[in-house]
């Protein structure tokens, strides 16, 4: 059972990104089967679809995380699984969970996510740190702990990453959750910038993208009919 | 007067170990509970500059909105 | 970055958010005080009853203060998503982990070690056995943490996994405590201990070194 | 009597008055504290049974006193937050239990060191030791109680209702563990128990007994200042105190 991609090919070399036949099965209930799917350089891809379709589970999928129930991922025309370490090395992912620290301050927060994201010079009180803290608007409160500020506010600290990070390939869970309008705003704004790099973003939203100047491509994971099962 | 001289009263008839270490000991810990309220004093100083030098960032953040620039 | 600084920037992350939560390192060492001091409590306060089971005691009261830590091992990373992190790090899950294990050592085993003179102080054991005690845990607890990180792993999904772990954990402790008291207890009767102290020692080299795969393996099947 | 104490439910208020009593007890607590540990140690006389490693008493009875007191203390603290939910009273927790530990601490220390000359071991499982031991063990109960939560004054009303328990607890535990003793033992003779202690050594104890209670009440204002100062930081009040002794923030 075949998806339709609703892609119109902008270049014709191998996609940074590509899933061939991809099935999830979990629980005995068939999330999706034999998605095909291709992202290139400078795309952005939107993954819909209705509360349990499996956007998350693709999305791990794609990331690594998860290993498809059959078909593979493949980067660069790579299988992942051999090229694991090129692969994390040009990708940002960010879950649901966001890997924030709540006994952390946003600031050290901040640190470790770009010393774990594999910047060696990254000191703690960067300035950098500081210049995206002033951007997503968590100046005065970079000194308090994490745990202590609301949701929207500890999304933006998770959303530090997308400033500081090199990475090419972005894969965001629900980048939008918990952000009021300026925080999805100042979110487009680096979307574009990003794209504009070259960079590519696939990432799930419940929103509609609210820009018009965003190459928006969609993919959506439509509920499967219990035939599937017989695959 | 108990001892007829310093030196004896420092051997506290043969028991100078144990009665010094155990007031040396006993003062370390006193010591040490006063101390951390000093330095508890000056925790709370350095956390009240904290609190005010982010009033003042963001009192000046009021008055010059956010600079373009990313990394 | 090369990965020396990754792992010491896991170690020292670990370390920082432990300074921030004291009471979570501080609370199964105070345990073990209680349980030690409940047994002469019970036992009564006979100097020679409790040289005699003094080592039994320590080492017992050592595995289950180790179980008490273990349930946030992994807990936290996994339930904020940073566990994922570090599954995508480009270095081996294996090798990193290992960093969260020597955390979890210096802030539950290396304590245990330091605590043991006032331990055998209270239990009346002779002193020629204290320095065997020191070396037994010091030599022991690296294996209960390398060990404990494969059952923290391997229950990571399951809400309560308690009780579960100490299920898994306590056959696979065994060997340790029993040639650790047999170390113990000889260095008290002035006999040799190198024997018990040197397979010991092997047991923590092979499990600190086998034990990551196996905690690797069980952290990626917790993603799913 | 209420209406007396009623303004200092307010933290200012509060402060300005510890504030300005502590110096004068700090003072005592010296003067009173090195006129009672010199006249132990130098001016009264050797005990004709245990020579001069006695004089450890000076220290081991009034902290062992004072330990117990303080965690008395704190209870009734722990019941006026309850009962009139006043919120200075809350603060006087953490104020009050370090320093009540401290003590146990010290009753700890010197009671063991005491025993080796006497008994030859460090440590003995004497009825006193244990109860001090165990009532180490009430205050860390407290203080992880306390530091639990998230909200403090959860912490702070989980902690009282702890140190309540504790108080009732404490003559129970008391007398068990002494039965507890007697019963396993006859033979350890209790070095601690003094029926009659000639005047000339008695003397020198009170007057210890006064420092350590005036030491106990120093360092808890100490730590009552801060805890004051930590609640009300974002108020003027404790910006302008804490940033009057300037002197000190410098290098910071």
């Amino acid at each position: 059972m075949t998806k339709p991609v609703t892609t119109q090919r902008v270049n014709t070399d191998t996609p940074l990104l590509h899933a061939d036949g991809v099935s999830s099965i979990r629980g005995g209930r068939v999330l999706f089967a034999q998605l095909q799917f291709a992202l290139y350089s400078g795309e952005l891809w939107q993954i819909s679809g209705a509360n349990g379709a499996g956007k998350s589970t693709l999305l791990r999928m794609l990331a690594g995380l998860l290993q498809p129930s059959s078909g593979g991922v493949f980067f660069n025309g790579h299988k992942l699984a051999a090229y694991r370490n090129e692969f994390h090395q040009q990708l940002l992912y960010i879950g649901h969970k966001a890997a924030v620290k709540p006994e952390l301050s946003a600031l050290e927060n901040v640190f470790w996510q770009r010393r774990l994201g594999g910047d060696k010079s990254a000191q703690l009180n960067d300035e950098r740190d500081w210049d995206v803290l002033e951007q997503l608007g968590l100046l005065g409160l970079e000194e308090e702990l994490t745990g202590r500020l609301s949701a929207g506010q500890q999304r933006r600290v998770a959303l530090t990453r997308l400033w500081s990070s090199t990475a090419e390939l972005w894969i965001l869970d629900e980048p939008f959750t918990a952000l009021d309008v300026d925080g999805i705003a100042l979110l487009q704004q680096r979307f574009k910038q990003h794209l504009d790099n070259g960079g590519s973003i696939i990432m799930t939203s419940h929103q509609p993208l609210g820009l018009a100047d965003l190459p928006l491509q969609q993919l959506t994971l439509a509920p499967l009919q219990q035939e599937a099962m017989s695959e | 007067m108990a001892f007829e001289s310093f030196g004896e009263f420092l051997q506290m008839g043969g028991y100078g170990f144990y009665v010094w270490l155990s007031f040396f000991l006993s003062f370390l810990v006193i010591a040490g509970v006063a101390l951390d309220a000093a330095l508890g004093r000056r925790r709370l100083q350095r956390q009240s500059q904290t609190l005010q030098r982010r009033k003042r960032r963001l009192a000046k953040r009021q008055q010059s909105p956010v600079k373009e620039s990313t990394r | 970055m090369n990965s020396w600084q990754l792992w010491r920037s896991v170690l020292a992350k670990d370390l920082r958010i432990a300074a921030r939560r004291r009471s979570d390192a501080l609370n199964p060492l105070m345990f073990l005080l209680m349980v030690v001091t409940l047994f002469p409590l019970g036992i009564g306060p006979g100097p020679d009853i409790l040289e005699r089971i003094a080592p039994g005691i320590i080492w017992v009261a050592a595995l289950l203060a180790t179980l008490l830590g273990l349930d946030r091992l992994f807990k936290d990373d996994y339930n904020d998503g940073s566990l994922e992190q570090l599954c995508l790090l480009p270095e081996p899950l294996a090798y990193t982990l290992t960093a969260k294990v020597a955390a979890h050592w210096l802030l539950s085993g290396l304590p245990l070690v330091l605590l043991s003179p006032l331990l055998a102080l209270l239990l009346n054991l002779p002193v020629d056995a204290w320095w065997a005690l020191a070396l037994s845990l010091l030599l022991g607890t690296p294996a209960l943490s390398a060990l404990g990180a494969i059952g923290a792993a391997l229950t990571l999904q399951l809400q309560r996994g308690g009780s579960l772990v100490s299920l898994i954990l306590l056959p696979l402790f065994i060997p340790l405590l029993i040639f650790a008291t047999s170390a113990v207890e000889n260095a008290g009767m002035g006999l040799d201990v190198h024997a018990q102290l040197a397979i010991l020692a092997a047991i923590s080299v092979l499990t600190v070194t086998l034990a990551p795969l196996a905690i690797a393996a069980a952290v990626r099947m917790s993603m799913n | 009597m209420w209406r007396w104490l009623h303004p200092y439910a307010k933290p200012e208020a509060t402060y300005r008055l510890v504030d300005k009593l502590l110096p004068w007890f700090a003072a005592f607590t010296v003067v009173s504290l090195a006129v009672g540990m010199i006249w132990g140690l130098a001016y009264a006389p050797a005990d004709y049974q245990q020579g001069d490693s006695y004089r450890i008493i000076y220290i081991h009875v009034p902290s062992a006193i004072f330990s117990m007191a303080a965690y008395f203390a704190m209870a009734v603290m722990g019941a006026i937050a309850l009962i009139w939910q006043i919120k200075t009273a809350e603060w006087a927790i953490p104020a009050i239990a370090p320093v009540g530990a401290a003590m146990t601490v010290v009753a700890l220390l010197t009671g063991a060191i005491w025993g080796k000359p006497m008994w030859g071991t460090w440590w003995v499982w004497d009825a006193r030791l244990t109860s001090e031991l165990i009532l180490l063990f009430l205050y860390v109960g407290v203080m992880a109680l306390y530091y639990a939560f998230d909200d403090v004054r959860t912490g702070a009303k989980a902690a009282s209702i702890l140190a309540i328990v504790g108080v009732v607890n404490l003559p129970i535990i008391h007398y068990s563990v002494e039965w507890w003793n007697t019963l396993h033992q006859g033979a350890t003779i209790t070095k601690f128990e003094r029926p009659s202690i000639a005047t000339s050594m008695l003397w020198p104890l009170l007057v210890s007994l006064l420092g350590f209670k005036l030491l106990t009440i120093s360092l808890v204002m100490m730590r009552f200042k801060n805890e004051l100062l930590r609640h009300e930081l974002h108020r003027p009040w404790a910006q302008k105190e804490l940033s009057a002794d300037k002197e000190l923030s410098d290098g910071v």
